[in-house]
Order: structure tokens, then sequence, then C-alpha cells
């Protein structure tokens, strides 16, 4: 029988004010096994830890059970402030009264029963913990980024400079992302490709960096620090090694249809092709889909005049093995698909664009070569309209429930660059709300307004009608004047909500990253773990996380950076010591559970065993703690019940049924 | 007339660490409440609870038993949920077989992100056990009479 | 191929031609319409109060006759086809209305949505094919610009109906090419066209549908379909444009119009 | 079964193996019971004929523990519950000589009682190859007669098949015994009302004694110590016959056994107070057939069991009980 | 009416107005909106304020075409035309004969082209 104290937290009022707490110390010191039972405000602080453990020394006690927060918030504290005091730190358990009690309920007298019998299945959960000791295991210091965009190369530049080892994975051929395909930012109207290629450039040129482009991370298998990944490098048909970046080979090639990914499919591109002038690596790749040769096996033109002699049509994909300490998720976003959204006419008209595409057209790279122009006729326009929130904050089947964050400023951008270049075009924001928090932001929201006249109009847009002379007709609301508004505009501007890159849901789960209903990734805490993913070893960076402009997508990207040099600085880790376990004696050495463990975490060995006075050989399963993650699948699979996993052992489960079915 | 008292029952939800646990903290930092019936075990996985845990809730009052995990193709272990939803799948099965209640027993997938479904999921949960009654018939299933 | 047919009030009286040219048109096409036997009236608007249930019971009725036929039931009204589909969906997935319906009727076997709902239009569009009407039009009217006019009740609400895409519909225009014309698309083809405001109010309906036709024949329409009595109506108060029941079109593709 | 007698002579003989597995006559007429035979004395004792249904393949768990070979008969039926053990490594294929034996379907001295015949001192007919249609039975009471298939064990009337799945070498001919629907009882168990299956398992298990029977007959059984009788699941209150096992033992057991059972019908076969175990295997069977596809343990010994594999696209639980 | 009445309506309508954010994308599309002395996005707001005795009032009641455009487009499915059909349903659910169309005035609305479908439909929304 343990010596057992009970420890329960006020929380200020955020427990106490549901729950009796002093009712709670009353009962549970009636509990067998308790010798102690005390309540404190805030038992995380450093003067309810320093009650604890006066607690634990001064009674001797053997277990301890703290009613509080969610073990997911300060199991680690309690279990920490435990060993200080000379206990083993895994004979700490949380009762959760907080998330799981006072928070969800409102009748003190339910809430206090409820807290009561939480604690008693603590208690007796605790009665038959054991004093576990973490094992160790290695750290590979090499970090690996998923895409590269300005979130996965900021995250490799910190990382890299730190002295680690890092690769980045980019699905397309060039890193750059979505900030390469930008025409100025907000809220200064720097040049996006002004100060995003120099960090390209360093992340290429860095020692410590090695780029996979057009690769895909095909899957990833092992636990943190110990990460092994199977990245498929997709043939480019171009050999990197000779390529010499002169472009002769895009010039010559006699296949130019392909939609220009990076222009947004406003204009087209040839089938060997980098996406942009100053990609990188600067060198192309052929897509198969729109290339003669490879369609038909006739032309071989880009083979003919390259001569470097880098062109090989026979290049095969690639799979490459590399191990990692860390993983950083940093896929990105693209814009929804607007097929549903129809009253805007944006598939009909090819003046309703979305305002990526406007970065496009107002880029002097673009399709216009920067000129502001209709895309229908190439006149250039005297009315814009720009419509905010298309698929955002969108509670229905079409979009997306979110805000999507950076709209109301890059739409200000816009207008302002417009009104800036182009006095005598009139622009017209169709708005909810405007959302300017920022530094700078609502001052530039406002510049746009009083410096630049730009009209905004609070009211959503219900339709835009194309007319017969080539005009669009938009219909909406002025919600604040009370008039429903038809204006004639020349181009049209969707404020298009924003959402995770395509792949993103795959890469999760073979992560086991968790991802919410939007496909955003989750953070280990919303607060204050927001750029680790619950699963240990895996940083989120940029807006694979939620949406986010550049400043804040960079400032996250630093941030996942510091948490994987944290992790990389360790030559070893502490392991989960909750690990399953065999009984020798109870093994019948069937290989059931080494059929469930997904970590290949269980062997056989051949053990003389003595069992009772029986002598004898037998095959039985062995587990490697370094492996095993402590999912208990072996557990249930077992049809003996010799395998049993520590700290969630079936003895102590039970007792926690037990306790709560009493 | 002597008043009935109104029934509370006693229901064990089992929930994954990863996800169903965090969805509950999520549910109770967001105030979305659920009847205090509900008293929730933590697991690493919902591939740790075993049918044994559950017809042992049942033997020893329990008139529900809710498992929840992460989505299948989320497990934090890559495959322990495919697991738990066979297992759970035949157990669930055999319990109507032996003519149990359906309803008593459940299995919802609840992500770290959804508190709301967790809260609706509960009080979905805790009105169909309420209107089931008090379960005898596990107890009473018994080889000696 | 059989289907029970629900004609609807129109159709009996102030727009017989949508019905005998779609009954010509469906005996070209090797498809029969079999009228659902004393059919009562849909009510012409689907009642969106969630408590109504006495104004469904009409279209309960010929769903469930349907129903007891295995056959699915085809429309021609926009109307009908909006408040039989709709109904149909309450029966489906809302209990309160589904029990109260059956409650009223009194039937062995409850009725619980099983009936299949189809537009003409989606008779000649998912169960024929227009690739297979195509091939049997024997006069084309090749050359005629034609604007679809869609208008409320074919489309909206969208997930109900699961017409078309009820922003950006083409079933019509498929329609069109089918018979051998070419479609003119326009983007207020599903915008309305009064309505019953009408009945109070004919000059506002005649400035929406004066609206609509513009912007039709901006595009170079040369006449309108529609496969609304009420829409024909109301777009009949503008002269800009001639209309037609689809239906009629249909007839005239096929070479049965004239027939007797 | 003197041919089997002869075979087993010659192997022990030419050191190609060191004892057999086989039955041996019985205190009566009707039950002959598992044993080894070390030497060729020994074997006068041998018996072979319609009441040997016992499974030998649990008794190669011992076996393979010893030294050298040992030749095993084994029916067609008996060769799954083998192959099982071997894919869970509890037997070993190196210290097993297999002799399929050829079966035209068991009998017993429960199903005669069914019967309406008990006191028996002596069958006639009831050879295990070759047995007659109608069995002359001397019994305390006089002389009886009673149809061969109407006393052959259930299991045999939804017979597996005539192929043995594993063997060195077979003697004698199977016959077609097949004229039943396993799943029947279930389907039928199935479209009760809950309350009629409460009813009816509360009364079927009301009757168990906790002999153990069952589970020591069971080649699935075969732990080297049951979690019924380990501390592992069991916090405190051993030895209390309400507890939790004792409620749910029969549950468990099927549970335990999930993926694994053969369905050889043993269980059944042994228990004293005639529950039909083997009603809820064959409803775990039945599911995991329906759920994921075909499959019977023991058909070979190396594919996944259901429980032990998985599909991304399995069928949730409450889909499941939809269809259920 | 009262407050009880806008608890009636959004038992009828099924309408939780609670979720409009006021984007006013139904006034945009809808097209009586001129004809309306309510507007469509404020009919949520009368009924949170439990003010039905204005909104019965209104003839944006009988204004509305049930054309269903603010229903497909609403972003936050609160579907603005279901509370006008309720508010409409409560009005002539408690004010009978008085509700908007009597039968005397029809024959002088007629015409020889008049469908039934219209008679139908403006008598099942003025009147039923």
């Amino acid at each position: 029988m343990q010596r057992i104290g009970v420890f329960v937290c006020h929380c200020g009022s955020n427990i106490a004010a549901t729950v009796d707490v002093k009712r709670v110390v009353e009962t549970v010191k009636k509990e067998q096994g308790v010798v102690h039972a005390e309540d404190y405000p805030y038992m995380c602080s450093e003067a309810g830890q320093a009650l604890i453990a006066a607690a634990i020394k001064e009674k001797n006690l053997g277990g301890i059970v703290v009613c509080s927060c969610s073990p997911r918030m300060h199991e680690a504290t309690f279990r920490k402030a435990a060993e200080r005091a000379g206990l083993n730190p895994y004979m700490v358990e949380i009762a959760n009264i907080r998330e799981h009690c006072s928070w969800i309920h409102k009748d003190m007298e339910e809430a206090t029963e409820k807290a009561v019998i939480l604690a008693r299945a603590a208690i007796a959960k605790v009665h038959l913990n054991s004093h576990l000791q973490p094992g160790e295991s290695l750290v590979t210091k090499r970090a690996l980024v998923i895409g590269g965009g300005i979130a996965g190369i900021q995250t490799a530049l910190d990382i890299a400079e730190a002295g680690y080892e890092v690769d980045i994975v980019e699905k397309t051929p060039s890193i750059g992302g979505r900030m390469s395909q930008l025409d100025k930012t907000f809220p200064t109207l720097d040049c996006s490709a002004c100060i995003l290629t120099p960090k390209m450039v360093d992340a290429a040129a860095h020692e410590k960096i090695n780029l996979y482009t057009y690769s895909e991370v095909e899957s990833v298998s092992g636990f943190v620090g110990n990460f092994s990944v199977d990245i498929r490098k997709k043939a480019r048909f171009v050999d990197m090694n000779k390529c010499t970046g002169c472009g002769l080979c895009q010039e010559k090639c006699p296949s130019k249809k392909a939609k220009s990914e990076f222009n947004r499919g406003l204009n087209t591109r040839s089938a060997i092709y980098t996406p942009f002038a100053q990609a990188i690596p600067n060198v192309p790749v052929i897509d198969t889909e729109s290339c003669v040769k490879m369609k038909t096996g006739k032309c071989g033109l880009c083979e003919k005049v390259c001569q470097a002699g880098a062109i090989d049509y026979s290049q095969k994909d690639e799979i490459i093995t590399e191990k990692y300490g860390a993983i950083v998720v940093a896929t990105g976003f693209d814009t929804i698909n607007l097929d549903q959204y129809g009253e805007y006419a944006y598939n009909e008209s090819p003046d309703v664009i979305t305002s990526l595409e406007l970065e496009r057209v107002m880029n002097a790279a673009g399709p216009t070569k920067g000129h502001l122009e209709r895309l229908s006729d190439g006149k250039a326009p005297k009315e814009i309209v720009f419509i905010q929130c298309v698929g955002s904050r969108c509670d229905d089947h079409r979009g997306k429930p979110y805000c999507s964050k950076i709209c109301c400023m890059y739409t200000a951008k816009h207008a302002m660059l417009i009104r800036d270049k182009y006095p005598d075009v009139n622009v017209t924001v169709f708005y909810i709300d405007v959302r300017t928090p920022g530094k700078n932001f609502d001052e530039f929201y406002r510049r746009a307004v009083e410096e630049y006249g730009v009209n905004y109009i609070k009211g959503q847009v219900g339709k835009v009608v194309p007319q017969p002379d080539g005009s669009l007709l938009v219909q909406g609301s002025d919600l604040l004047d009370g008039k429903q508004i038809k204006m004639r505009a020349d181009m049209v501007v969707l404020a298009t909500a924003i959402e995770p890159e395509a792949g993103v849901r795959k890469i999760a789960t073979m992560l086991t990253a968790s991802i919410d209903t939007n496909n955003f990734l989750t953070e280990a805490h919303p607060k204050l773990r927001p750029v680790e993913s619950p699963t240990a070893g895996v940083f989120l960076s940029g807006v694979c996380q939620g949406p986010k402009d550049i400043p804040e997508t960079v400032s996250q990207a630093g941030a996942a950076a510091v948490k994987v040099i944290g992790l990389l600085a360790k030559d070893k880790l502490l392991t989960n010591p909750c690990t399953a376990e065999s009984d020798t004696l109870l093994c019948n050495g069937c290989s059931v559970c080494q059929n469930v463990c997904p970590y290949g975490a269980i062997g056989y060995e051949d053990k003389e065993v003595n069992d009772h006075g029986i002598r004898e050989t037998r095959r039985v399963a062995v587990v490697n703690s370094a492996l095993c993650q402590g999912c208990g699948a072996c557990t249930v699979a077992c049809p003996s019940g010799a395998m049993d996993l520590k700290g969630f052992s079936n003895r102590q489960i039970l007792a926690e049924v037990d306790a709560i079915c009493r | 007339m002597p008043v009935e008292k109104e029934f509370r029952p006693k229901i064990v939800a089992f929930c994954c660490n990863w996800c169903s646990y965090a969805g509950a903290d999520l549910a109770g930092s967001s105030r979305l409440g659920y009847p205090a019936d509900v008293k929730i075990i933590r697991v690493p996985c919902s591939c740790r609870v075993n049918p044994m845990f559950i017809l042992r809730a049942f033997e020893k009052g329990a008139d529900g038993v809710i498992l929840c995990g992460c989505h299948p193709g989320d497990c934090h272990y890559s495959t322990g949920n495919y697991y738990a939803r066979r297992r759970m799948t035949l157990l669930f099965s055999l319990l109507d077989y032996l003519g149990v209640e359906e309803g008593r027993t459940r299995v919802e997938w609840v992500s770290a992100a959804e508190g709301v479904k967790f809260s609706t999921v509960m009080n979905e949960f805790v009105d169909k056990i309420r209107s089931l009654g008090e379960n005898v018939r596990l107890g009473d299933l018994r080889c000696k009479n | 191929m059989k289907y029970s047919y629900y004609p609807g009030c129109t159709l009996r009286t102030k727009a017989k031609e949508l019905d005998t040219y779609a009954r010509k048109s469906a005996e070209a096409l090797g498809f029969t319409l079999e009228e659902v036997e004393n059919w009562q009236c849909c009510g012409g608007v689907y009642p969106l109060g969630t408590d109504e249930v006495a104004t469904k019971l009409s279209s309960v009725r010929a769903l469930r006759d349907a129903k007891e036929k295995g056959q699915a039931l085809v429309t021609l009204c926009s109307a009908c086809h909006h408040v039989l589909k709709r109904v149909n969906d309450d029966m489906k997935n809302v209990p309160k209305v589904r029990d109260a319906a059956n409650l009223y009727m009194g039937e062995e076997e409850p009725y619980m949505g099983e009936t299949e709902v189809l537009h003409f239009l989606e008779v000649l569009r998912d169960k024929i094919g227009f690739e297979e009407l195509a091939k049997k039009v024997v006069n084309p009217l090749t050359g005629k610009k034609i604007g679809a006019y869609y208008g409320c009740l074919l489309l909206r609400p969208g997930q109900i109906l699961g017409f078309d895409d009820p922003e950006n519909p083409t079933i019509i225009e498929d329609f069109i090419r089918a018979i051998g014309a070419e479609p003119v698309s326009y983007a207020m083809r599903n915008e309305c066209c009064g309505g019953y405001i009408s009945l109070r109010d004919g000059e506002k309906a005649q400035n929406m549908c004066d609206a609509i036709m513009e912007n039709a024949a901006g595009f170079g329409a040369e006449m309108l379909l529609t496969a609304c009595p009420l829409c024909m109506y109301n777009l009949n108060k503008s002269d800009k444009l001639p209309v037609y029941y689809f239906t009629e079109l249909l007839a005239e593709a096929l070479g049965v119009k004239e027939a007797e | 079964m003197q041919e089997l007698v002869k075979r087993a002579k010659e192997l022990l003989a030419d050191g190609t193996v060191t004892r057999v597995l086989g039955w041996k006559k019985g205190d009566l007429a009707y039950n002959p019971e598992p044993a080894f035979f070390e030497n060729e004395e020994a074997l006068s004792e041998f018996v072979y004929d319609s009441f040997c249904g016992a499974n030998l393949s649990k008794y190669m768990i011992e076996a393979s523990k010893k030294e050298g070979k040992t030749l095993v008969f084994l029916k067609p039926c008996d060769t799954y519950s083998f192959n099982q053990l071997l894919k869970e490594h509890r037997v070993l294929r190196e210290k097993a000589y297999i002799v399929g034996v050829g079966c035209a379907g068991k009998i017993s001295a429960e199903k005669m009682k069914e019967a309406g015949i008990s006191g028996i001192l002596e069958v006639e007919g009831a050879d295990a190859l070759n047995p007659s249609e109608t069995l002359k039975v001397k019994t305390l009471y006089g002389d009886k007669e009673v149809s061969y298939k109407d006393v052959m064990l259930e299991r045999c009337h939804v017979c597996k098949g005539k192929d043995h799945m594993i063997y060195d070498e077979i003697i004698g001919e199977s016959r077609d015994t097949l004229d039943g629907d396993r799943m029947e009882k279930v389907r039928e168990i199935e479209a009760m009302s809950p309350e009629e299956k409460f009813a009816f398992f509360q009364s079927e298990l009301s009757r168990c004694i906790r002999c153990n029977a069952c589970r020591n007959v069971c080649p699935a059984c075969s732990c080297r110590k049951c979690v019924f009788d380990s501390t592992k699941f069991d916090s405190a209150q051993k030895a209390n016959v309400d507890s939790f096992e004792e409620k749910m033992f029969h549950v468990i057991r099927a549970f335990h056994v999930a993926g694994r059972c053969t369905d050889c019908g043993e269980c059944s076969r042994v228990c004293p107070q005639n529950i039909p175990l083997h009603l809820f295997n064959r409803k775990l069977i039945s599911d995991m057939n329906e759920f994921y596809g075909e499959y019977q343990a023991g058909a070979d010994a190396e594919t996944k069991g259901p429980l032990t594999a998985f599909t991304q696209d399995d069928i949730e639980p409450s889909e499941a009980r939809e269809r259920g | 009416m009262s407050k009880h009445d806008a608890e009636m309506i959004r038992e009828i309508s099924g309408v939780n107005p609670l979720k409009c954010m006021k984007c006013g994308k139904c006034s945009a599309t809808c097209p009586a909106y001129d004809e309306m002395d309510i507007k469509p996005h404020q009919f949520v707001s009368y009924v949170l304020r439990g003010d039905i005795e204005a909104l019965a009032d209104s003839k944006s009641l009988w204004k509305c075409l049930s054309c269903f455009a603010c229903i497909e487009r609403c972003p936050r499915n609160v579907e603005p035309a279901k509370l006008i059909d309720a508010a409409r349903q409560a009005v002539i659910r408690q004010r009978g004969n008085e509700a908007d169309l009597s039968p005397d005035e029809i024959p002088a609305l007629l015409d020889e082209k008049t469908p039934q479908q219209l008679l139908v439909s403006a008598f099942r929304r003025y009147r039923r």
C-alpha cells in the first residue's frame, strides 16, 4: 500500500468557483492509503510546488495525486516537482478537474462529486504505479524542412546558421513558394522578389543546406530524434550537374502551350521550363504532359540545342532515404477553388480574377508585363471592384469558416498601388469588416482611404453580371447607406480564401501529426506551444498551421527553427518510459503482438526460464524500449496478458474503471 | 406518490491521449458543457483499450462505455485506431448478439481540434444512456445463477 | 422505360403545349410518361415553415404512388419540380415532417423519400443522355441562337434540388446544343422573373424580365427557353425576345411537333 | 485402424519417430482418449473409431518440447488447429510427423443419449472410415438401433471438408458429411429481439459450472497461463465466484480466441452441461467474414488473422451495427 | 405580437439569427430590395430584438418573391427567406382573413394568360 498525498488546486477561481475544493480534500482523505490531502490556490506556482515537496518529505509519500488542470498542461511540472523532492516522477497522477470538470459543469454539487470520483480514479491508479526510468535514444543531428517557401527557407537558414545540416524538400522545380509570386508586400510596399531572392540564394549557397527541389516526401518512419524519411526525387530529365541554366532549351522548345503554374495559368510556358527567372536551382524540368518528345518520341530539340549535354530523357524518379532528428512542416497554402461561387462570374469572365492573379498582373514578369489591363481585351480598366471575404468566414458548404487574415491588408495594398500608378482608375472595395491588427496595419489601410481615395463600401456583393459590352455589373449592398448598389466595373478582384496546400493531409498522416477539419496542422498548444505539433520532433512553420502574413510566417519560421535547434543540440533524448513489457513467464511466443506493432519494436528470443520449478527454453517476446512508443496495440492483441504497458497497465486502467464505477 | 430519483448514469469514456483527450480539454477550455455523468480515462491510444476494460466497466455498474480516438488515418501511432476499430466492431456486435441493448457502447473519432464534436457526442451519448436506463443485463449474464 | 408523371395544374390549362410536346418527344425518345392518378396540385410554392405538413401532403401522395409503381417521378413545371424535390427531401431527412405526414396518411408502410424525382430535363441528361438525344434529332435547329432561362425554382436551393450548379448551370445550354442550336450564355439566366409578384405588380415583373432579356439579347440571344409557365407568363410581358417552352423546340427537333 | 497401427510401428521401427500420439481405448466402449504411445507394445491399446472425435493438435505443444519426433494422427479438421498452432509458434513442424487420417464423421455418447440411448455397452458399426448407416448398440436396457447421422457431432454436419491442410502422409479416405449450414443458428439468434437473445444466452450460460473443460480442450486456449488465472487483469478480488471473470468468462474467452479459433467445435463437444459454446465463436467468425472478407483460421500457417490486420476503409462499429 | 412570437418565428423558420454576421449579401442579392421597407439583412435584428410587431406590419413580407437567392448565397446558412416566410406565416395564422390578399380583389388582377401556378402560389404565399 502506497502512502499517498492528494493536492487539490483551486486554479484561482477556475476550479474553486465550481468545485468545492475543501470538500474534495475532506472526502479523499478517507480513501485507502491517503495520508495527506490539502488544497492550495495555485498548485503549479512555486509555493504550490514547494507545498507538494514538503509533504512528500514530511509524510514520506510514495505517490501523489494532483487534482488540477489537464495533465497536458502541468503533468510535467508536477513530475519535476516530485522528482526534486526525491520521488520517482512517475509516481505522480493528475486528476483533471478543470477541463474535464469545473469548466464544463455549472452545478457545484455535481462538479464536486465528479471531482471526487476523478480523484479516486487517480488514487486507485497511483497505488499501482511503479518507479519508471526513462531510457535514452540518440539524436540524428540533421533536420528536414518540408516546403521551400519563405517559411521553409527561413527555418532552414536559421537551423543551418546554428550549425546543423538541413534538407529542404520542395515539390515544385524551384524554392520560393507563394512569396515569389507576389509583386509587392504590405505594409511597406517592398518588392517581394527583392527581399525574397537574397534569401533563396543564401539557402542555396549555404553549406549546411541541401535542396531537394521537384521532390516529395514519400514515407516517414521512426520517432523524435530518429526519423527515417524516403524522398522521391522526381525525374527532371535535366542533369543538375551539367545544366548551365542558359535557357536556350526553353527558348527553342516548340511546345509552348502549357499553362504557367507560376503565373496562375494566366499565360503559357514551354514544356521544358523553369517556373520563373530567379528560380533556384536555375535548372529546368521537362513537363512530360506537354513534351512532344515524351508523348510521341519525336522532337528532341532541347537535347540538340543543349551545349552542356544536360538533357536526359531516360531519367527516372529516384528514392532517397535520409535520417533526421527533427522535421519541420512548411507546406504553405493555395487559394480555394472558386467553381462553386458562380455568382461572382469567375469562370465566365476573364476580367474577374483572384487577388493572387492580380499580383501576377501587377508584376513586371507577369502575363501583362506589369501593365494593369483587362485580360479579356487588354484594355486599361477605369473602374475596379474588390470583393472581400470570397469563401472566407463562410459557414456553408462552399467556403471556409475561418478568416483568411491576409486579404484586408493585401487588398488595401492593391488598391493603393493601383491608385498610385493609375490615378484615373476608380477603386471600390466591398468589405464586411476591415481587419487590421498588426504593426502599422491600420495606418496603412487608412492611407488607402485618406491619401489614395479608395472607396470602401461596407457590404457584400451578391452577384457580378457580365454585360454584353464587356463590362461587369456589380450588385452589392451598402449597409451603412442602406442602399443596394448596382455599379459597372471593368475588373473585379476576388479576395479568395486561402487553404492549406492540397498535399498536407497526406504529409500529416505520414508524420502522424494531427490536423484539423480545415486541413490546418494542429499545434501542441494553441497559445503556449504554437510551433510544435503534438507529435514530438515535428514542428510547424507558416500557413500550414493557420493563416498568416509574411512577417508572422517569418517569425514562426524562426521559432520553429529554435525548437529544432534545441532538439538537435542534445546528444541524447530521454525516451518515454511508458513502453510495453512482456512477462516472460506468461508469454506464449505466439507473435500476435509483433503483427500489430507499428514500430517493429518486438522481437523474439529463446530464453531459459524457471517457471515455478520447470526449467525450459522458451521463445518469448522482447520489447526494444528504444523503438517502442507505447501505443499499447500489442497489449490487447496478446491473448495471455503477458504483454502490458508501463504507466498504463491493465491493472492500473482497471483500477480507474473500478473507482469510477464504484 | 413517491418521487422517482432522477437516473444518473455512470458513463466511462476512454480517450486517447493525442486526439480525443485533447479534444475533451478543448471542449473544457471552450466551456462546451456535457453532463457530469461522463468520466474520462486517459489511455495512450484507442488501441490500448482492451475489451476486458469495457466489460469490466459494465460489470462494475457502468451504464455506458464510449471509446474515443483519433480519426482513422490520423492515429498518433499510425495504425492503432484501425485495430481498435476492428476490435470494437466485433465486441459491439457480440454484445448485441447477447442481447445487451445497442447504444450502451459507442466509438467516436474526435480530433484534438474538435472540442465541439466532443461535447456534442457526449451530450448525445448521455441522452441515449438515460433513455436506455440502468444497465442490468451485462451484470446478469453470468455463468452461475 | 416508364416514368410516373406529375403534370401539375398549369400544364392542364394554360401551358398545355409544355405538356403536349413533352409527351410527344418522350415517345419519340422511347420512354413513356404515365400520369399519376388523381394527382392534386402541389401548391405552387414550397412552404418553408418547419411545422408545415398539411400543405405538403399532396406531393407526398404523388411521391408515394410513384414508389408503389417502382418508378421515378417526372415533372415538367419548375414549380412542381421544386416542391416535389423539397418535400421528398423532407420525407427522407426531416423526421418531424416525415413522421407527421405518415401519421396523417395512415399508410401501412411509411413513405421515407424513396422515390427519385426528376425534372424532364434531368431525364434527358441523366437517363437518355444528350449525346443520344442529339442522335435522334431529325430537324436540327441549326443557326438558332438561344438563351436558356432557368429562373429560381429549377435551381435553388442547389443542395436539395441537385439539379445543376445553382450559380452557373449548363443543363439547358447542353440541351440547346443537343438539338442543334447554339446556346447563348448570360449571367442573368438564374435571376428571378418576378414570380407571383406579377399578380399585384405587373410592372415590377416586367422590369425584372426586361433586364433579363436585355442581358440575353446583348449576348446575341434570339430567343429564350424556359421550363416554367409562370416565367413564360412574366417574360412575355416584355417583348424584347420571343420565349418558348423547351419541350416545343425539342418536339420540333425530333420532328414530332406537328404529328398528332 | 490396423493400417494406422502398422504404419506407426514402421515409423517407430525405422527411427523416424520416437513416439506416437493417438487415441487409446477408454474404460467404456464410447470414450477413447488421447494418448502417447512410447513403443510398439503400447500400440496394442491404440484405437481409431467413430468415437475418436478428440483433436490431438493441442497435445503437440507438449510433444514439441520432447526429444525426437512425434507421429500424430490428425483428422482433416484437426489440421486447421495444428496450422494455427504452428502459426503461433506453439508447435514445431520439425517435431511432428503428421499422418492425416480419413474421417467419416464422428459420433458421441452425448448425442446417443439425446437420441434416447443410454447405458451403452457395445457399439457395432462405428468404424472410423466405413461406419454402418445404422449402428447396432448393446445397452444395459437391451439392443437398440440408431442412424449414424442422428448421433453425429454437430460439427460434422457442417464439416469444413475432406482435405488435410497439413500432413506428411495420408491414410484412409474421408467421407462427405456436410448437410447443414453452420451459421444457421447464428442467423436465428441474430434475428431475435434483444430480449429473446438475452433470455437465450442467460439460460444457456446459467448452466455453466466453470469446470474449464472448454478451455482445457480448446487448441486456441493454449496459453501457458490463462488470463483468468493470472493477476494481470484483476486488482483485488481473486477467488470471488461472483467476480468479473466469472460473469464474463465465455464472452472474454470467445474474444480471446477470435481470429484464431478454427471452429473445431471441441468446446461444445466436451461441455458437460451441453452449452452450445461454439455459437459465440461462430458469431465472431461470421462477423469477421462479412466485414473483413472470408478467413479460415488454420487454413495455412502464414496469413494474418483479421484482428491483427486492418484496411483503411474498414467498416465503422456504428455501420456494422446498422447492418447487424 | 411579442417576444413569444419571436420564439415562434425562430421555431417555424428553423433559423438561428445569431449566425448572421451582417455581411449584407442577402440584401445585395435580393431582387425586391427596393420595394422592401425592412431590408433582408435587417430581419435577423428584428427577430433578435423581439420586435415582431414592426416585422409583421412591414410590407417586406409581401414583397419577397421566394426566389431563394438569399438562401443560396448566404455564407452563414442563416437563410433570411425562411425568416420572412415564417413571419408571413405567423401573421396569416393570427390575422386570418385580414391577410394580404382577399379573394374579392382577384378577378380584377387576372388576364387571359394568367397561369394557375401564379394564382396558386400567390394564394399560398399571401393567404394560407
